[in-house]
């Protein structure tokens, strides 16, 4: 049986298609048979960027596309996000987790992007014309 | 999710059953909301039976740290899976709040 | 043109199903061509009582379904709301809104059941077997 | 909904644009908390576009000016609609905000 090396999900800028990650991602790891926690991770890691995108990119009310695509390759998923927000580099962004620091000091937020670095193994942003794209590498 | 609320003693117990993400962790803020209003309150999250945590969910835990400790009150946590444990370890979580294995050994 | 004057809505147990109570207090105030600011009132507190049910009235993970039934008398709009979650009657819950003390001594929450107490002109409850049944009425 | 963020001297302006309710008020809550966590931050709610609100948004509100009250801080609003600003009377927070008429009016 062949089977399948990429897929395509489409969300559009509301957090209820947040839903539709979850189920891509099971239908993923039955497909491409990936233990359960990398394919957690992968899901975590995608909810942190597209909440993110439909949180803070959009300057106007308007229905925008995000588009992942996800593909097998021999040793490593890699899973690129597309988005016409407004640009924005997490590698380069100044912001930070408070990791350490005790609780009363702690700031909230800034956990998504900690997210990201941490559980994938490498991530790379380009702008091309009105779009970020997105490329995360994990290791199988 | 699913969240059910018990009381043992002085402490509010919430078992969360799920999944604890952005489409929602208002269910959870709400719920702790209307317990934390009093001073001194102790609260036990049993995660025994929690499939994943996003940081929305994450988010509302600190908070809720933050404005149960100012009142002089205690957040505790329990049951938490291997996978779960290491979000919070990535997190720094690990460090801030007062976890156990299980209900029994926070309640006792 | 004869106008329905009966209208039922079928909602899951889920925050993104609010959604379809938008809309159908929109539609419903355009056929029954009710003043914009009855509408509102009626999907403010429509929205509170059912993610009430959705937040705090269910002990098990499963699909449930909220019923609501519209109707346009001569002078007024009456509204039912069914769902089988556990018992609970908001005429008798003891809960306050602390709507007159400073920020730093108002708690958080408790609007929600003041709202509909505050703007509808009647709330009556009754429970049926395993059933809540909640009828607003609003006069036009 | 739709926030849009802007900077006027030292105050944060945020224009809210549409309906803020339970299906999306966690958005207002990620950037007031990435804003908050300073001490005497300045904001300002411009809800001059603001078209319906419930509870879930007025909580979030509430939980921020508290927050930002106690780190000496100062949250405002402006442009309230009439009927915007009923659901403010009827929920007593037309008492505990500082509520101006329109942005100007604020920020002088
Ligand atoms: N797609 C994006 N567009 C613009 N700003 C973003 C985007 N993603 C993240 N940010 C900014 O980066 C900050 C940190 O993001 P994150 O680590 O996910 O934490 P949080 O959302 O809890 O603040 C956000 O507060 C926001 O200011
Ligand atoms: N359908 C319901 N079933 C059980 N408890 C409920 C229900 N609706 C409301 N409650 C209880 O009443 C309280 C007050 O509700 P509400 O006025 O909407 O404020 P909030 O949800 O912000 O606490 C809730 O905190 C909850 O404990």
């Amino acid at each position: 049986m062949q089977r399948m090396n990429k897929v395509q999900l489409i969300i559009l800028n509301d957090v209820g298609e947040l839903r539709k990650l979850h189920i891509a991602c099971e239908n993923m790891a039955a497909e491409w048979l990936l233990p359960e926690k990398i394919s957690m991770n992968i899901n975590l890691v995608l909810e942190e960027i597209i909440s993110n995108i439909i949180f803070y990119s959009y300057e106007d009310d308007l229905e925008h596309e995000i588009t992942i695509d996800f593909r097998k390759e021999n040793k490593e998923i890699i899973i690129s996000i597309t988005d016409d927000g407004k640009a924005f580099d997490m590698l380069s962004a100044d912001v930070s987790a408070d990791i350490d620091k005790p609780a009363e000091e702690r700031k909230i937020g800034g956990l998504g992007i900690h997210f990201v670095k941490t559980l994938m193994d490498s991530v790379e942003y380009r702008r091309e014309g009105s779009l970020n794209i997105l490329t995360l590498h994990k290791n199988l | 999710m699913n969240i059910t609320l018990s009381k043992v003693g002085e402490t509010n117990v919430l078992q969360i059953e799920g999944r604890l993400d952005t489409t929602n962790y208002g269910e959870l803020e709400h719920h702790l909301s209307s317990l934390t209003n009093n001073d001194e309150i102790k609260i036990l999250l049993d995660l025994d039976k929690l499939e994943y945590i996003s940081s929305s969910g994450l988010r509302i835990l600190l908070m809720f740290l933050k404005k149960i400790k100012a009142a002089d009150g205690r957040f505790m946590l329990c049951g938490l899976s291997s996978d779960i444990r290491e979000i919070f370890e990535i997190s720094g979580f690990i460090n801030i709040f007062e976890i156990f294995e299980n209900q029994d050994a926070a309640l006792k």
